[in-house]
């Protein structure tokens, strides 16, 4: 399996990913800049968090132009895999991926400590390696990571079992305490946690580690995610 | 050309932290009798006349970048600006 | 001031406007009569006001500056450069340095801390390194005053907005509450990279003919002459001179930064120097560039990149616009150079060339501007051996040891706990991303920051501290004291002391007895470092911490980076299980 | 009450990353016929009638709170609500 590391201007965290693919997960994985225009040659594309574009109108509001979206948007429809962390998710909600918007945490600071979630849906091919309602630990680093919907939205999402990660303790406002969402066709996830940051013990948890397995393990396979 | 101005504020059911913030700082320095703070974005562009309609191009610029209508609403006023 | 039609030399001298940008009477005559045997023009006359700037030249502190202790084996290059390195084995080296922004946050809170961060940051990437950590080091007054609170939440939300931004993980550093930080607040930045010790740089513009290249943001009339500001008393009758201010972009830093680092990497052969501008801006960096590497300098000013129409030479020289370098590259290399920054989409644009002789000129519009010598800018300043007296206040000390009378030891321990300064730092430094890089093993909240360095079973424990109560009670005790503290840290943390940096934040060393609490301490570090080992690599000296004619307490922040040569033996202050036994060190 | 619109935005000389940001934004999405773009700050207060006049006590908040003077302008308008 190769990973695409899309690399917008502005992108931090982008390394953190291909160094947790590679260092540990023994995966091939390579950095693409913004102006890519055809990732076929890859078999999952993950967003990585950081501040494109400076984020200075709304994070992920001028990323989601960037011509490697418009080939992410291709690749999500072809089926394949794509998932968006922190600054990812928040250009996924902002590209229409995903529904929702990313809004100032509700402290109205950035926040960076662990938090802890519960995994509600293990059903997804990012994490049968967990179990259904398994509490992880995974570190989180943003100021606009409070996940708002409507009611509406927020309906369907429940209804089709979309919600995939929960806050225990709700850090940032977000609706239902929501900390990750798929799409309805089970292949687009975004989150504001940051599973590349868990994945060795010397830096506090490898809890993370499950979402690559994850996807490393059903590559090819049918995962129903309900 | 043009002056735009446009207004940017968060929906009505939507929360503001930042303008709460704002809020209370405000409190704080004892002006208690505000009751209210919503924070939005303003911006000024400046914009040569165009081959369309200018209202047209605002309005694509606001629903495509400058606002998120998901939570956000906008508003704007265009001058037309005297010809240096 | 800057609407000012700009005056002829004789009108600058007889209305003595240059003391507006912190010229004295007497080192305006050293310039006239001595330095150019001529009188300076306006242009001429503002360059020397902030290259002699305290901020630019020291010109009050090298004095003290020369006291510490600055040798070790492990140094491979001591206090000069834009930062000091240290060797750490296998090649590669780390490189640190601190830098106050007390005067502009005090101004603008959030710009003022969030454009010391910046600045520290290019400090560290022109050195050749990867920044890798930053430290904030914090002193405000009681925070139950409403200006305080918004000091501090502006402060901290400029520091973070810009080190998260970019991307470099905040993993330490220390504050204080304390009243008299009241209208002086402190903001003291630090950055940490590493580096193979074959990307080491140096600021130095050499070889006849080689161009100097512009990269970065354009230039706009924003902090212009701040170097003399920064080195200003402030006075609340003065605020009308408080608009040097700034705005931080952390998105541009962050492309300027892989830039450079691409350009140190991959072009080193025909890469010269680097440096980034910072105080004084553009006649600095220039400057010192050709100083040090003994060379004449030609620029056209008319090439500089502007922001906004009709800068004169005098803004654009001493303007402190954010997120620009000075390049010195091999004369026919330019177009490599600027395809790197294209791919970044930044401004590089060859503003000039390294000439023969001495001379530093300046063209606009086709005329001659400033024709100074190089070395009369970078080091011919005056030096100053200032007056010291030892203060009063510490003639009037009890010699009674201060019994406390304990009554209720929980409650007084609660009370304690709940004291500002002793509390946990929390609510700050949670606001900072402590990870990103994600080789933070011990964050924040511990007794140093701890970041493993990839590929190695090394890491690096960094710390700030200094408490200037300590050293109001006896400057030279509570310097050592410092150092002492921040060595105790590093090595609860499991290193071995490497180094230190520090900033020196005083009051008026014009005044006598703030010179003896900066010339003291400065001998008690000096004394501390040389028994822990940890030379001096650099620094920054801020003066003038004074507010209606009061002083700060005299606060040498003292930054620290020690060795953990095995990751195994990193340890955090936490106790970790019931039953340990616990043990009390020391005398 | 008072329905208090404050518009700040950074003086002239002062650099407005945000602005640029999205003026290059724009531009990519081919609005090229835009020449500038400041991007400031709009606040909505609501503020019940004190015993000083408004205009006074909305002059003293954007000085020591809402605008820093160093750096940024603002204006501001004034309607009275009808009371509810
Ligand atoms: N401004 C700050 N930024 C980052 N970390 C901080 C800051 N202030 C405090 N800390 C963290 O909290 C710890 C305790 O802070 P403090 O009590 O001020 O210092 P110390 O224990 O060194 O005297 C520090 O070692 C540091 O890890």
């Amino acid at each position: 399996m190769i990973f695409a590391v899309p690399v917008f201007p502005g992108s931090n965290c982008d390394h953190d990913m291909v160094n947790a693919l590679r260092d540990v997960l023994h995966a091939q994985a390579d950095l693409v800049p913004a102006t890519t225009s055809d990732l076929t040659a890859y078999d999952a594309v993950i967003l990585p968090g950081g501040f494109s574009y400076g984020d200075y109108l709304r994070s992920g509001a001028i990323a989601r132009f960037a011509p490697v979206m418009t080939a992410v948007q291709a690749f999500a429809a072809a089926g394949k895999p794509v998932m968006g962390i922190c600054n990812g998710f928040q250009i996924l909600t902002e590209a229409g991926l995903l529904p929702g918007a990313l809004q100032a945490n509700r402290s109205a600071k950035f926040i960076c400590q662990t938090s802890e979630l519960v995994v509600r849906n293990s059903q997804t091919q990012f994490t049968t390696t967990y179990t259904e309602n398994q509490h992880i630990q995974l570190p989180i680093a943003h100021g606009e990571g409070n996940y708002y919907c409507d009611d509406a939205t927020l309906a369907e999402l429940q209804a089709h079992h979309q919600i995939v990660f929960e806050y225990v303790d709700n850090p940032n406002g977000s609706v239902a305490n929501i900390a990750g969402i798929i799409n309805r066709a089970g292949n687009v996830l975004g989150m504001m946690p940051h599973p590349e940051r868990a994945v060795e013990a010397i830096l506090g948890s490898t809890d993370g580690l499950g979402l690559f397995k994850s996807l490393l393990a059903n590559q090819g396979r049918e995962v129903t995610h309900a | 050309m043009y002056l735009v101005k446009v207004y940017v504020t968060y929906k009505e059911s939507i929360l503001d932290p930042k303008g709460e913030a704002v809020n209370d700082a405000l409190h704080r320095l004892g002006y208690t009798n505000v009751q209210s703070v919503e924070l939005g974005k303003y911006f000024e562009l400046k914009l040569a006349a165009g081959s369309r309609p200018v209202e047209a191009q605002v309005d694509e610029m606001c629903d495509r970048l400058l606002a998120n209508v998901n939570m956000e609403t906008y508003r704007y006023e265009i001058t037309e600006l005297e010809a240096l | 001031m800057l609407k000012n039609p700009e005056l002829s030399p004789e009108a600058l001298r007889d209305t003595q406007a240059y003391r507006e940008w912190g010229l004295t009477d007497a080192e305006y005559q050293l310039l006239t009569d001595e330095v150019l045997g001529r009188l300076p023009n306006y242009t001429e006359a503002g360059l020397f006001s902030g290259m002699w700037s305290e901020h630019c030249s020291y010109k009050n502190s090298k004095p003290v500056l020369k006291k510490f202790w600055t040798q070790g084996e492990q140094v491979l290059e001591g206090p000069g450069e834009g930062a000091g390195i240290i060797d750490i084995g296998d090649g590669q080296a780390v490189v640190f340095k601190a830098e106050s922004h007390n005067h502009p946050s005090a101004v603008e809170p959030y710009e003022g801390a969030a454009t010391g961060v910046g600045g520290i940051i290019r400090d560290i990437f022109s050195m050749g390194a990867r920044p890798i950590a930053l430290l904030d080091s914090l002193r405000f007054g009681e925070p139950e005053d409403t200006h305080t609170k918004y000091l501090i939440s502006q402060v901290v939300a400029g520091i973070g907005g810009y080190g998260n931004c970019i991307g470099i993980p905040t993993i330490g550093g220390d504050t204080v509450f304390d009243a008299s930080y009241q209208k002086n607040p402190l903001v003291n930045a630090m950055c940490v990279g590493i580096l193979d010790q074959a990307d080491i740089q140096k600021g130095q513009a050499t070889g006849i003919g080689n161009s100097v290249i512009y990269v970065g943001a354009k230039t706009g009339r924003d902090g212009i002459n701040g170097a003399s500001f920064a080195s200003a008393e402030f006075n609340d009758a003065k605020a009308s001179q408080r608009s040097a201010v700034q705005v931080g972009d952390p998105f541009m830093e962050k492309l300027l930064m892989e830039a450079c680092l691409e350009v140190i990497h991959d072009h080193r052969d025909v890469l010269i120097g680097i440096q980034d501008m910072g105080a004084a801006g553009l006649v600095s960096s220039s400057a010192e560039m050709a100083s040090k590497a003994g060379s004449g300098l030609e620029l056209n000013l008319d090439l500089v990149p502007q922001r906004e129409s009709g800068m004169t030479p005098f803004e654009l020289m001493l303007s402190e616009s954010q997120e620009r370098m000075l390049l010195c590259v091999k004369a026919g290399a330019e177009d490599e150079i600027y395809a790197v920054f294209e791919k970044y989409g930044l401004d590089a644009v060859t503003i000039g060339k390294v000439t023969t002789g001495h001379q530093y000129q300046l063209f606009h519009h086709q005329e001659l501007v400033a024709d100074v010598p190089v070395d009369a800018l970078a080091t011919k300043a005056p030096v100053y051996q200032r007056e010291k007296k030892r203060p009063t206040r510490l003639n009037k000390q009890s010699h009674h040891q201060f019994m406390p009378r304990l009554v209720d030891a929980t409650g007084t321990l609660k009370k304690m706990l709940q004291q500002p300064t002793i509390a946990s730092k929390k609510a700050i430094f949670e606001t900072y991303d402590a990870q990103v890089q994600t080789n933070t093993v011990v964050k924040p909240g511990s007794d140093a920051g701890v970041i493993r360095i990839r590929h190695t079973d090394k890491a690096l424990a960094v710390t700030t501290d200094v408490n200037g109560r300590y050293l109001y009670l006896n400057p030279r005790v509570g310097g050592e004291i410092a150092v002492a503290e921040a060595a105790r840290n590093i090595v609860a943390s499991g290193g071995l002391p490497l180094g230190i940096t520090d900033c020196l934040n005083y009051g008026n060393p014009e005044k006598p007895e703030q010179f003896y609490d900066l010339d003291e301490s400065a001998q008690g570090i000096a004394r501390a470092c040389q028994l822990f080992n940890t030379p001096v690599i650099s620094g920054n000296v801020s003066l003038n911490n004074e507010s209606n004619g009061e002083a700060i307490y005299p606060t040498p922040m003292i930054g620290m980076v020690g060795l953990i040569k095995h990751q195994r033996d990193i340890t955090t202050q936490d106790f970790k299980h019931a039953g340990d036994a616990v043990y009390v060190l020391g005398s």
